[in-house]
């Protein structure tokens, strides 16, 4: 075996066999590496891989595939679509300048902007995995992602929220119930948007019908989502019912996806899908991506690369369909992949700050599992991170218990608390439509009124 | 400072949510007041609680003896059932090694390949039983799941060959795949105890794979989830489980390729016209 | 014996012996209180004395002393000062609705002042158990404490830096590079604090005469401090040294503050020493104390108290002498007693949280030691989390690292990051020094200038 | 947009700071430069070398042969070194047990409490050596301190009766409390590894205790701290533990109550009056 990589520290040398190994001894631990057999065996292997990234040119990612060309799509995705002008300025960097230029005075939101077709997943998760926490909240401030459909997602010192209404047997009274709580505490800009229990196309049609005759009655400046599977959402649109966004979960490789039973033609189909149907007002952003670390690996489909690089290049399959939401389920998938609220903080952190720097609407399913070592102060911890970091959305369910998908996520409530502490505010559109309902008090300061809006009022008649 | 001296009235600090009716149609958190903006004292220490309770049932063990005995005491039931266990040794391995909670050890994998030779028997069906990460859901819903759904197979035309049940400790779904393989059966139905919730500890999930072996992708299997009498009653559940396997013998396929297309009659007795009651007095 | 507070859940009987024992299971996990054998014995017993604690009303703690008043001189203290009319608004309240009054919309900084001198040690410390990260950090930020000595600590959207400038030998130019350092990346105006690596007397007092020199001689708005022990510096004071600053550490029980050499009376001569002498310019707070979780524990002097109550009592002797600062050492002790990242941080924010609502001019100690389980990415988020929460100081130090006290703290650049992500600035009149010497390009957006400040050129030449 | 095609250069993202000549004067990690306001990459990854380099520091286990085998090679050495142990069994044990390594192990205090009988010698000075946080603070600096210290209390007038010099493995400060009391000695001094630091995996810390016994709380210690070569030399270290411990025998008494009143030379060679370099060409 020859070893590409390789350094010399005191009496030991430490070698890497190629690239991905290299990148995987450099990420900070976690158990789903561990899991693979991947992670670093000390502390001080894995600052060796750093320091032997650090000094990697940039360029390097762009010769030496971590999955070859030939068997991956979105190995060829990610070379076919790289934009070799925009990388021009940074071409001759190492990873350790980038990390520099990143958080120097010389890069603000619109030099990134032009940089992002310029940079890979790989570059970027490389980045990430030689920057401490703080770094990773730094930069991805500086990232400015928006994007429109019936509302505007991502401006400075906003955040909005995904009203997650789930009911474990798609009860259409379940779910309005959990709408309307999660409306009076002015959550929902980002999209309302059901994971249904069933797989079922029709019962598909009847919520995606509801939560129109919703958006439309109260005139609610947002968008809605039925998260099921993207072929079913085809199924829908022929049928004739109201899709707004479309969703489906992706992953990083072309075999993690097939276990997901998608590939970028089927999404490619859907994205064209929705288009047709023109329903955005303000913009047309329609696709909603979720991905998460450890989901290549839970399909044994991740060739022996990390779960924080898998992950990244899921991003590069999310921007090829000009996302309107894309997040990141970081606790979901359970403590196999990310043990506890350390592992958690720092993988929403990293899927953050890649996201941003290659241009997606980032936000975040703030959560965990009952199997793992986390709880909600952990929850809080993070939720606060991203608040500074500039997150694009979180979740909003009641009470941060989702009765259906058995995990706890972030609260109507919760969503609040970021809003206060770090002053920040829903989407404009909606921010009105608030505003116009009374249903703040003072928006600014977060203060909302007592009773329920007047237009719902009806409800509590009979 | 006015103030100063004034009584603070416990009634004011927590705002009530007047919509609190609304908590008839759904287990979720609703209407849970506030404190300014902040979830209040009791609703907190409720949640805190559950998950305390929440941990502990993802550690209790499966109740072996009670559920192979009701297993075996099902009427129709001519095989005892068979128990099998995982790689995963222990509930520390599980929760740390998926990979070996889903292959089946090397002993049980023989065990079922050598019950498959001498019964000599040609399944279309086997029934698979894992703890999966809530053994309570197990305890509470697989026999009554089991029972509905074998009343379907038997009163359907075709003659279902179904396998002795095959219970697997420290079993995640894809364990399921080992059996199908090694009992040469057509296809599969797992029922596994899903994640435990904080307000559903004992949740079931049903998955059906057509002729799943070591290695099947999830792509090519059906999921039917929350089977609990709070969620997907087990009439409902086995009946979309009854209609899936159907289709899945139909068109020899499982997963992606194969759409429930059942139409559910409204379970929201409070709805009329299958609307909500957010636009019942409302029109468009 | 008998269990004073009970309560049946389920099949269980869950009993405790007395208000302290209740405390302590109530109280997050931590190793501490695992040593000391108080800790709760599973999630379900920690969670079910939360309950009982919310139903306890207020004044039960002004009934029950968790350690004698006739053998604690820190008890009597609390008892001897509680205002009672302070305390009339809120006397009725149980421990759970004083949770929800804090976070209703009815609190503000005045309600806030004005409870103060009505809440006891105990009081806080009891409610901070029943609260989330999420809460301790809204609570915290409402807490305004303005101090003044030469310039004023504890403004809204200002995070000040005490400058620590230690050296193994305390050689005066070692000392001095690192305050240059410090000066130059605009940190310093909490204070410029020596520990002394010797416990010296005539060595105090000439560090204690660099460090006036050179404020008086760059006309630096801070104050200066040799963090020795308290009698040394009356000593220092006698031998007419420019004493800015009384240091000392001190701990919640008598017993504690003995196993340190001190008691109220040493404390209370110390401060009219300093306060004869005049120096202040703005204000006359002159005081400075450290604490931190574990240090009664580990003098063996904490009565089976769990040692978050053992330290919010602390924070009765701090403001007995109207401290400028006050800090928490947070993970300065070991994982003897915080053991990782997850505990330090909850310690962090607890401990912030009490001290601002019992009205100290409260920073942190970001910190941890090699032998526990933290990292810098443990103390990015803690850093973050109290920036949102509005500390009132942190440390700075070159690149992290204390050379002489053998730990990690927050580094120079550390503070500028928080400065930069929260919008934060240092005290107004240290902030108008830092645009005089242009030590700043632009101070808002916290972008530095790249040379030497003019008036330290100088040390350039030769 | 004008940056688009430019190209960076990496000279122009690090701003080094000016000063970077004062290094000279102190290990402090000072003028590492910035990107934007953060630390540079290479200086971000030697600080992460060096935590993960400090932490395995903390398990080094202390090399008992060499050690005392130089002990006992110490030309004034007449009795043999003790090797005792306190009650933590092992680093993990002593990690979370402070309490258990601030006592000598039943043994191991019977062991010095018969070693005294036997003896029936009246010992002024009890010296321990502990582990600590760092072995191999133990390992560099305790033998020249100890000869350094012999040499002076040799010359001194009082004919200082010293004990055996007694290792104690896994010991806090405190365990030489269990030495001075079960060994009788009028004071004790005890020599520890301070936690490693970033920069100082190897200091040491010297604690000197006038009739130390069990419970003696710290206020009636005296500390000696950060001795090494890059800290407190070992002649002045030995000097100061001179003078403590001269000055605890005669005033019946250490800690708070005895003050270190020795008057430093300056240390600095390049300040001149006494004035550090920051003021040196300046006037108030
Ligand atoms: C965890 C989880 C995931 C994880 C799985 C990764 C992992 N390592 O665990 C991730 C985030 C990747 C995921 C993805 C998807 N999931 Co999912 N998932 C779950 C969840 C929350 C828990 C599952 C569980 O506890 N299993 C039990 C444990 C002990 O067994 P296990 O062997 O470790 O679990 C395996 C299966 O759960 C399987 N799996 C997970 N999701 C799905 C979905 C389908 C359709 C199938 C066949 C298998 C499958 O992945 C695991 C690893 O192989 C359930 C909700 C619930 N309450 O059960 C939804 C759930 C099963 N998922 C669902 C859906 C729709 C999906 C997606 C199809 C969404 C999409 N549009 O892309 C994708 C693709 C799944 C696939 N084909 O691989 C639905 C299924 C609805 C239905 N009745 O068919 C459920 C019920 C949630 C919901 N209502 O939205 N999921
Ligand atoms: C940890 C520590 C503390 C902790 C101790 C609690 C604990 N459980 O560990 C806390 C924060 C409470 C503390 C307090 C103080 N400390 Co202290 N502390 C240290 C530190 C950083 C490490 C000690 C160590 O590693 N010991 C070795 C371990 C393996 O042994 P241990 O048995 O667990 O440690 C015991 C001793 O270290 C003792 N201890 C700690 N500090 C002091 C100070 C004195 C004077 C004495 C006698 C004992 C003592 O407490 C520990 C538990 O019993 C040292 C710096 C260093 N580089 O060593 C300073 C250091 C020893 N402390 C110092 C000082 C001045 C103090 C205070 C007097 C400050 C003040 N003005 O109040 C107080 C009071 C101490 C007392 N009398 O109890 C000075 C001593 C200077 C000197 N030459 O005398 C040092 C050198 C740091 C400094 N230069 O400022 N300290």
């Amino acid at each position: 075996m020859t070893f590409k990589y390789k350094k010399q520290l005191g009496t030991r040398t430490y070698q890497f066999a190629n690239l991905a190994e290299l990148m995987a001894k450099a990420t900070p631990e976690r158990s789903g590496d561990k899991l693979a057999g991947l992670a670093a065996e000390s502390a001080e292997q894995r600052v060796v891989a750093q320091m032997i990234l650090a000094e990697l040119p940039l360029k390097t990612f762009l010769n030496e595939a971590i999955i070859p060309y030939e068997t991956d799509e979105v190995t060829r995705l990610i070379i076919d679509t790289h934009d070799k002008a925009a990388f021009a300025p940074i071409a001759h960097l190492t990873v350790g300048d980038f990390r520099n230029y990143l958080l120097s005075d010389q890069v603000d939101e619109f030099t990134l902007a032009a940089l992002r077709p310029g940079i890979t997943p790989e570059m970027a998760a490389a980045v990430s995995k030689i920057m401490r926490n703080q770094d990773l909240i730094l930069v991805a401030k500086k990232c400015r992602v928006v994007t429109q459909f019936r509302n505007t997602i991502g401006l400075q010192n906003r955040l909005s929220t995904r009203l997650q209404p789930n009911h474990p047997t798609d009860a259409v009274n379940g779910i309005a119930a959990s709408i309307l709580d999660g409306l009076m505490f002015g959550n929902g800009d980002a999209v309302i948007g059901i994971n249904p229990a069933t797989d079922n196309v029709s019962q598909c049609c009847k919520l995606l019908k509801l939560m129109d005759e919703l958006i439309q009655t109260y005139q609610i400046p947002t968008q809605s989502c039925v998260l099921t599977h993207v072929t079913n959402t085809i199924e829908a649109i022929e049928l004739g019912a109201p899709v707004d966004l479309i969703f489906q979960s992706i992953a990083g490789t072309q075999a993690a996806n097939d276990s997901f039973g998608i590939n970028l033609n089927i999404l490619k189909e859907a994205h064209e899908a929705g288009l047709s149907l023109n329903r955005g007002t303000v913009g047309n952003n329609l696709m909603y991506f979720e991905t998460g670390q450890g989901s290549a690996l839970s399909a044994d489909a991740h060739h022996g690369v990390d779960q924080q690089t898998c992950e990244t290049r899921a991003y590069a399959v999310a921007r090829q369909f000009d996302p309107l939401l894309v997040n990141t389920v970081v606790g979901f998938i359970g403590p196999e992949y990310l043990f506890d609220g350390k592992q958690i903080m720092r993988a929403g952190l990293e899927d953050h700050f890649c996201a941003k720097l290659l241009g997606l609407p980032m936000g975040c399913d703030i959560c965990y599992t009952n199997h793992a070592y986390a709880d909600q102060n952990d929850m809080d911890n993070l939720l606060t991170l991203l608040g500074v970091a500039g997150c694009s959305f979180i979740m909003g369910i009641p009470g941060s218990d989702d009765i259906m998908l058995n995990y706890q996520t972030t609260s109507f409530h919760d969503a609040l608390y970021a809003r206060k502490a770090m002053g920040l505010k829903p989407a404009p559109e909606f921010e009105n439509w608030l505003t116009e309902l009374e249903i703040f008090q003072d928006l600014d300061s977060v203060k909302l009124n007592d009773g329920l809006a007047k237009p719902f009022l009806h409800i509590l008649e009979h | 400072m006015s103030h100063k001296f004034t009584k603070v009235d416990p009634a004011s600090i927590v705002s009530q949510n007047p919509w609190a009716k609304l908590k008839s149609f759904t287990d979720a958190r609703i209407a849970i007041g506030r404190a300014g903006t902040s979830i209040p004292t009791d609703e907190l220490l409720k949640f805190q609680l559950a998950h305390a309770q929440a941990i502990d049932a993802v550690h209790n063990p499966l109740n072996l003896q009670t559920l192979t005995a009701e297993l075996n005491q099902l009427d129709d039931m001519d095989e005892p059932a068979l128990l099998m266990h995982s790689q995963a040794n222990d509930r520390i391995c599980y929760l740390q090694r998926p990979d070996l909670g889903r292959k089946l050890s090397e002993s049980s994998y023989q065990t079922l390949l050598e019950y498959r030779q001498a019964s000599n028997r040609q399944y279309d069906l086997a029934i698979v039983i894992c703890d999966g990460l809530s053994a309570s859901a197990i305890e509470a819903h697989a026999i009554p799941f089991i029972k509905a759904l074998k009343n379907k197979l038997k009163t359907n035309k075709a003659d279902w060959q179904i396998a002795p049940p095959v219970i697997v400790q420290q079993g995640r779904v894809a364990a399921g795949d080992d059996v199908c393989e090694s009992l040469k059966a057509k296809a599969v139905i797992v029922l596994i105890g899903e994640r435990p919730g904080l307000s559903s500890p004992d949740s079931l999930g049903v998955y059906i794979t057509w002729q799943a072996k070591r290695g099947t992708k999830d792509a090519s299997r059906n999921c039917i989830s929350n089977v609990r009498p709070a969620g997907l009653k087990y009439p409902d559940a086995s009946d979309k489980a009854f209609y899936l396997l159907n289709e899945a013998f139909r068109i020899k396929a499982s997963g992606v390729a194969l759409k429930d297309r059942t139409v559910d009659e409204e379970q929201d007795t409070l709805t009329h016209n299958n609307r909500s009651f957010l636009l019942e007095n409302k029109s468009l």
